[in-house]
């Protein structure tokens, strides 16, 4: 097996420079790549393109790279949850591309699995086919969409092994599986790092073919959007 | 007039034994908690979870397992947790049969305009083109009215479209309407001691009332 | 959670009629619904239009189901291990039509994803590219193909629990994720079926959604085709 | 003139540390015997595996693990299992570095024919088509001549065509050639005791030889 381990995130992203686009994996604050986003905000980079579901919030995920003025272009699906965002954005700074969450995803996958363009009802009649060709399949209207990768996709993980495998845990799988497959260098960071053959290759979510880097982070703060308990 | 809690219970009594679901954020979030047990129903949740179970207790909660309002939740049994391009795969593809949204408006031929906006910026799309967009029977879940009276209930949308045609039914704290197949938002029920001309002067859009129209059946209004 | 359960493999396909057009699971003969197929040729259809990787052997798997003259077109990547095919093709008997094996693949993946079309590099240059439209796309080309979808989704796991969530086996998976999603009735049968429960969400590989009807198969011959040791 | 064993050992030469490998069937599968173990390198399965290991014993072969040979194998530590989609879906995006092929025929601008015929009827396609079309370096492994002794080294394929322009290097029993910008066989290596005038009467496209072309290096013969 292929050892793709490194020694932590700084030596990871250490070749990410300035007007790199990144996938960024991660649904709000869940299963997004902490310690590669803490690596890169120690670091004075500008003109980022990044790719994720969301924007973080202020003072964590994305929105730390968005403090620091990082970033020139944001696409995501929903940023609502980001206020120095609507700042920047105003301000006329910032780049902000909207893009329907499944489309998104499948943009992505499409990416990772050498599709360059496929049909989606997503959007047919909103602002979103704008520009794009609509096509009539079987009595339905589509819309061409097309592939997105990037320089580097930054995504978490739970366990991995040192052949890049990954599992990921609960709902924070989310865009990772997608993004690892898209980026030209994948950096995963994982919460536990183990040796090649201790994972079951039937519970692996991502193959290791996908991943260039990887490294176990050192303390993951996980933190919780909205915490919401029943009674 | 009904509270959101009494529009959520509402909805759930349209819900079928053996039925997929996916619930937006907001009043449709509301409506897990009056499906009736005896029926077996799987939430799921686009971020990546078919089988959502109830909000956890304050001392389970668990970072990694959150809905797609990034709320902490937990899983029932039988559950599958997949990746978000296999959640869309599922709405795209049909393999959900209901999806219950939130609406900033709808038209009465059934478009729907339900983006978060906030002063003038869009500031997401998230997953409702998505569903707008599937086979899946679409149920929207608002108030009659916005904060300043005015109907959400229109000729035409204002706000920019999430979809067109795809709304199936309507519940609002006034009552129950679908959408007729040549226009028109045609009164199912009304919500209990509301009156048909608060309905009328509150439904901008072409309102259609043919015969009696029953008042909803009473139910718990815990 | 809703159950899935049917009684056995002759309650599962005892609505599949003359005329159906079925996707079955399996890589020749690894992981191939073996008690459907039984089911099946107990019974006296007509003009079915098979899907599937490839036509078994001569008396194993789909071969069965030539033999007994059932299949009027059969859809595949490959069938060069079954002579029954060739004697009933040469007589014109049966119509063929061959996928490249990614295509297929990824035409059931767009099938159950409600991707209507996509672009694909392969085949390009090729016969099978003949009467397709071809694009191009950041200076390569690529060729545009369409969804499959069917009738009936018959598949084969190692586990399933009552919700129809499924796991497989080694390389026993291959297409059975795909074309569980891809059948408008998607018919799972099992080694072993469990209560819903008993399976860890984060190991499934089929999530219960797409699968309509569930059972527990009684015997598994898992015929394999090519034994080959190592001294 | 080298046996398959020995077409495959030299192939074998070409791969580096660190490369993702498909394996073709027929000679391509006996490459994997002859890699150097202080390789990290790793051979997909196209059903569904990444990292293939050697044949099993007789005591141990499982019906539920083929490779794309529908052989029984094994896997290596370190594995992953997954289905066909993902399978291609690695394959066509650019994740496979190497792709080992048989081939009934190439042209020397680099198409290449390799699909299952017999009787003059096509049997199969199966993965080929998606292999050739990759970013994957796409190595050739066949004998130079048909059993009638006719050139497998077309100008053009007369056979249908797996794909165009797609061929990196040939590995005969004759000899190694690379395809030419501009097209043509390049000669690079002999087979040991292969005369030129050998390979000149056996290539029936154009053979480009150029300078002194050394003969293979010597290698185990066993």
């Amino acid at each position: 097996m292929i050892d793709k381990r490194v020694a932590n995130a700084s030596e990871a992203t250490s070749d990410i420079a300035d007007g790199a686009v990144l996938l960024l994996g991660g649904f709000g604050l869940c299963g997004i790549p902490e310690a590669s986003i803490q690596a890169l905000i120690h670091r004075h980079l500008k003109n980022l393109t990044c790719i994720s579901n969301n924007a973080g919030v202020d003072d964590f995920g994305i929105g730390l790279l968005l403090k620091k003025r990082m970033i020139r272009k944001l696409i995501a699906s929903y940023v609502g949850e980001n206020e120095e965002f609507e700042k920047q954005y105003t301000a006329g700074e910032l780049e902000l591309e909207l893009i329907p969450q499944g489309t998104l995803a499948e943009r992505i996958r499409a990416g990772g699995a050498g599709i360059p363009a496929f049909f989606t009802p997503a959007g047919i009649g909103s602002d979103v086919a704008k520009g794009k060709e609509i096509r009539e399949f079987d009595g339905r209207l589509y819309l061409l969409e097309r592939w997105i990768k990037a320089d580097f996709a930054l995504i978490k993980a739970w366990k991995g092994d040192t052949a890049g495998n990954l599992i990921y845990r609960g709902t924070a799988r989310n865009f990772n599986p997608l993004m690892a497959a898209a980026g030209k260098i994948t950096i995963a960071e994982v919460e536990e790092l183990v040796p090649a053959g201790e994972l079951d290759p039937n519970h692996i979510h991502t193959p290791g073919i996908y991943v260039q880097r990887i490294f176990q982070g050192e303390i993951y703060e996980k933190r919780i959007e909205n915490v919401t308990v029943s009674a | 007039m009904l509270s959101k809690t009494q529009i959520a219970q509402r909805i759930a009594k349209e819900i079928k034994n053996g039925q997929y679901i996916n619930l937006g954020i907001g009043i449709p979030t509301l409506v897990a908690n009056h499906i009736p047990d005896h029926l077996q129903v799987v939430l799921q949740s686009e971020n990546g979870l078919l089988g959502i179970g109830p909000f956890p207790k304050s001392d389970n909660t668990d970072p990694d397992l959150v809905n797609a309002g990034k709320e902490t939740i937990t899983m029932v049994k039988g559950s599958s947790l997949f990746d978000s391009a296999e959640a869309f795969a599922m709405i795209r593809g049909g393999h959900i049969d209901i999806a219950i949204l939130g609406a900033l408006e709808v038209s009465e031929n059934g478009d729907i305009s339900n983006w978060k906006i906030s002063s003038g910026l869009i500031k997401g799309v998230g997953g409702a083109l998505d569903l707008v967009a599937s086979e899946a029977k679409l149920f929207v879940a608002m108030h009659h009215c916005h904060k300043d009276g005015s109907s959400k209930l229109l000729k035409d949308c204002k706000l920019p479209i999430t979809g067109v045609k795809c709304v199936h039914k309507i519940f609002t704290d006034l009552g129950v309407f679908s959408i007729l197949p040549e226009g028109g938002f045609k009164l199912l029920e009304r919500a209990p001691g509301v009156m048909l001309d608060e309905i009328r002067s509150k439904t901008e859009g072409k309102l259609v009332i043919k015969g009696e129209i029953p008042e909803m059946e009473s139910f718990d209004l815990g």
